[in-house]
């Protein structure tokens, strides 16, 4: 467990520092590779937030798709928000609804609740146990599964296949 | 490289654009929880799009480039959820078009449930 | 052609700004303020990467980095302090 | 409507004042002759990419010291005022685990870019206070995200005094074994634009870095002690 996080927090961060420097001179890898191996065993201790990553080759087709799917929802929420904020009478219907979600690892809560603030109409305001209240812009269905259904399962099916 | 370089001026307008709307939406909208809805959303689709622009225009900085959209991806909406959930806890009010509000009703079920413990 | 296309889109972003700013001066809570300092830090941040392209140095983009770093954290103390978390 | 013309008058004179600022601002047309040393012969002695740096760790060496000091003094003093005393106790509202889970992911993130900030001082912009600043910035973050944890001051405290001790032994093995006071030829200046060259700047800036980092942690961490916000 502590070697599966150890390794991923250094491939990160090796990733990190060669997007940063943008050169393989031999100097700067060793460098990185020297600094991103000390902070990840400095960190080590703390970071639980990897528990659950499924390292396997169908884990990053379905990042692929995920990001895939992300951005697409980004762009139709901008233009969501467009549409709103250029129509003259202001068409927001808003209020805050209480959506379930069953996933468990700390990262995939987070990737999701962040999609959820960047796709249409809907911001997060908080997240406790398996609840999370949502301010939705145009709210169709205060009822707590139908607008699980219509906010979080899109996401939800990737992440699952992602992190378990 | 020519074309490559008009593409990615056309994306960076575009983005230009989004971040221009995302504040027309601050100015107009009722109250700070829409507020944030339009200013995240746009601002950060605005400011992705802006750095392809560039990233196209001179392809030799994408690597730096994409660190930042990676970092701005990242931080945007936890920073909004951050201060939206900070507003509501502050007692900031919502605007009167609002229909429901599931999180006050939770806190002060929550709140009742812990008195109740004590006394 | 390209130069253009630049200086409509920094205009853009210039009236982003003054629409950002107005809600920054006028905002009825500290909320909306920080909402707008968001907004103008982010438009900046844009601006800066403009800037680098436009004078063709790469630098400018670390500069870029930290300011978008600093706006994270600088919202963040606002947030918490505003729910009395510090 | 007073209230507003006041705050129009502050504007407008606010304007006046930057516009008259502007408007005279001549760029100087030649380099004074400090200057001009520095921009011809910088470069070459002491081999470093970033002539900011060069004249900030090199020529002005003292200099640096003496502002390293001040922040240290400033940082004591706080702590000196700020942690005798105790006040009414405030409940901390804990943040939400989105918060937490970020900042455990962001943090390693802030410190690399910290770190590579002060390790590449002598090329890019920035250096060892921007690097400490960057560093001290990621250990807030992980204080706003979980306010009830302890950090332990003690780390802070050992890493000052000995980046403290290191920068001057570095100065004074350049009097010993080069020119004068920091000076940065103790050992091969290498060519301009790579990582391993400037002599001995990259390495002061590492110890310059985390001082300046522990330092501006330690003034936060004061703050948290202090009266006001005592907390079991």
């Amino acid at each position: 467990m502590k070697l599966k996080s150890f390794i991923v927090s250094f491939i990160i961060l090796m990733i990190v520092w060669l997007l940063l420097t943008s050169s393989f001179d031999l100097a700067y890898l060793i460098t990185g590779a020297v600094v991103s191996a000390i902070l990840s065993l400095l960190l080590c201790k703390r970071c639980t937030i990897f528990k659950g990553m499924k390292l396997n080759p169908m884990a990053l087709v379905y990042t692929i798709i995920y990001l895939f799917v992300f951005i697409f929802e980004l762009i139709k929420s901008n233009l969501d928000v467009a549409r709103r904020v250029l129509s003259p009478s202001l068409p927001i219907n808003p209020g805050i609804v209480e959506v379930k979600t069953t996933l468990k690892s700390p990262m995939a809560r987070m990737i999701l609740t962040n999609s959820i603030t960047l796709t249409p109409g809907t911001l997060t305001i908080d997240m406790v146990d398996d609840s999370i209240f949502i301010h939705w812009i145009d709210v169709k269905s205060t009822d707590k599964t139908e607008a699980t259904e219509k906010i979080v399962k899109r996401f939800e099916n990737i992440i699952s296949k992602i992190y378990d | 490289m020519e074309t490559l370089e008009i593409i990615g001026a056309f994306i960076l307008l575009s983005g230009s654009i989004f971040i221009f709307l995302g504040s027309l939406g601050l100015v107009r909208m009722p109250d700070v929880y829409n507020r944030i809805q339009a200013g995240t959303k746009a601002s950060t689709l605005g400011t992705l799009l802006s750095l392809t622009g560039i990233a196209l225009m001179t392809p030799s900085w994408w690597s730096r480039l994409l660190l930042l959209a990676i970092f701005i991806i990242i931080t945007n909406p936890v920073s909004s959820h951050v201060l939206a959930r900070a507003s509501h806890k502050a007692g900031i009010k919502l605007s009167k078009r609002t229909v429901s509000d599931k999180y006050k009703a939770y806190n002060q079920a929550k709140e009742e449930a812990e008195h109740g413990n004590e006394s | 052609m390209i130069n253009t296309i630049l200086i409509i889109s920094a205009g853009f972003i210039s009236l982003a700004l003054l629409f950002s700013l107005y809600r920054f001066i006028k905002g009825p809570s500290v909320s909306d303020r920080v909402v707008s300092f968001d907004i103008i830090t982010i438009s900046s941040l844009t601006l800066i990467a403009l800037i680098a392209y436009i004078s063709g140095r790469s630098i400018y983009i670390d500069v870029a980095l930290v300011y978008g770093l600093l706006s994270f954290i600088g919202v963040i103390i606002v947030a918490r302090y505003l729910e009395r978390g510090i | 409507m007073i209230k507003k013309l006041t705050f129009l008058a502050l504007i407008a004179g606010f304007g006046y004042m930057l516009w008259t600022g502007l408007a005279k601002y001549n760029a100087a047309e030649s380099l004074n002759r400090i200057s001009s040393y520095y921009a011809q012969d910088g470069l070459e002695e002491v081999g470093a990419a970033n002539l900011v740096t060069a004249v900030v760790v090199t020529y002005r060496g003292l200099d640096t010291l003496g502002e390293v000091s001040i922040l240290f003094l400033t940082a004591s003093i706080l702590g000196f005022f700020l942690v005798s005393g105790k006040g009414p106790k405030i409940p901390l509202q804990d943040s939400s685990e989105i918060l937490k889970t970020a900042s455990k992911l962001l943090e390693p993130i802030i410190l690399l870019f910290g770190i590579y900030v002060f390790i590449n001082g002598h090329l890019t912009p920035g250096g060892g206070f921007q690097g400490g600043a960057i560093l001290a910035s990621a250990l807030i973050l992980a204080y706003l995200a979980n306010p009830k944890e302890g950090i332990n001051k003690s780390i802070f405290r050992i890493t000052e005094s000995i980046s403290g001790v290191v920068f001057i032994l570095i100065g004074i093995l350049g009097i010993v074994l080069a020119g004068g006071f920091l000076d940065n030829r103790i050992i091969p200046v290498g060519s301009i634009g790579d990582l391993i060259s400037a002599g001995i700047i990259p390495i002061i800036y590492i110890f310059v870095g985390m001082k300046v980092g522990a330092e501006l942690t330690s003034i936060v961490t004061n703050l948290k002690h202090s009266p006001k916000n005592n907390v079991e």
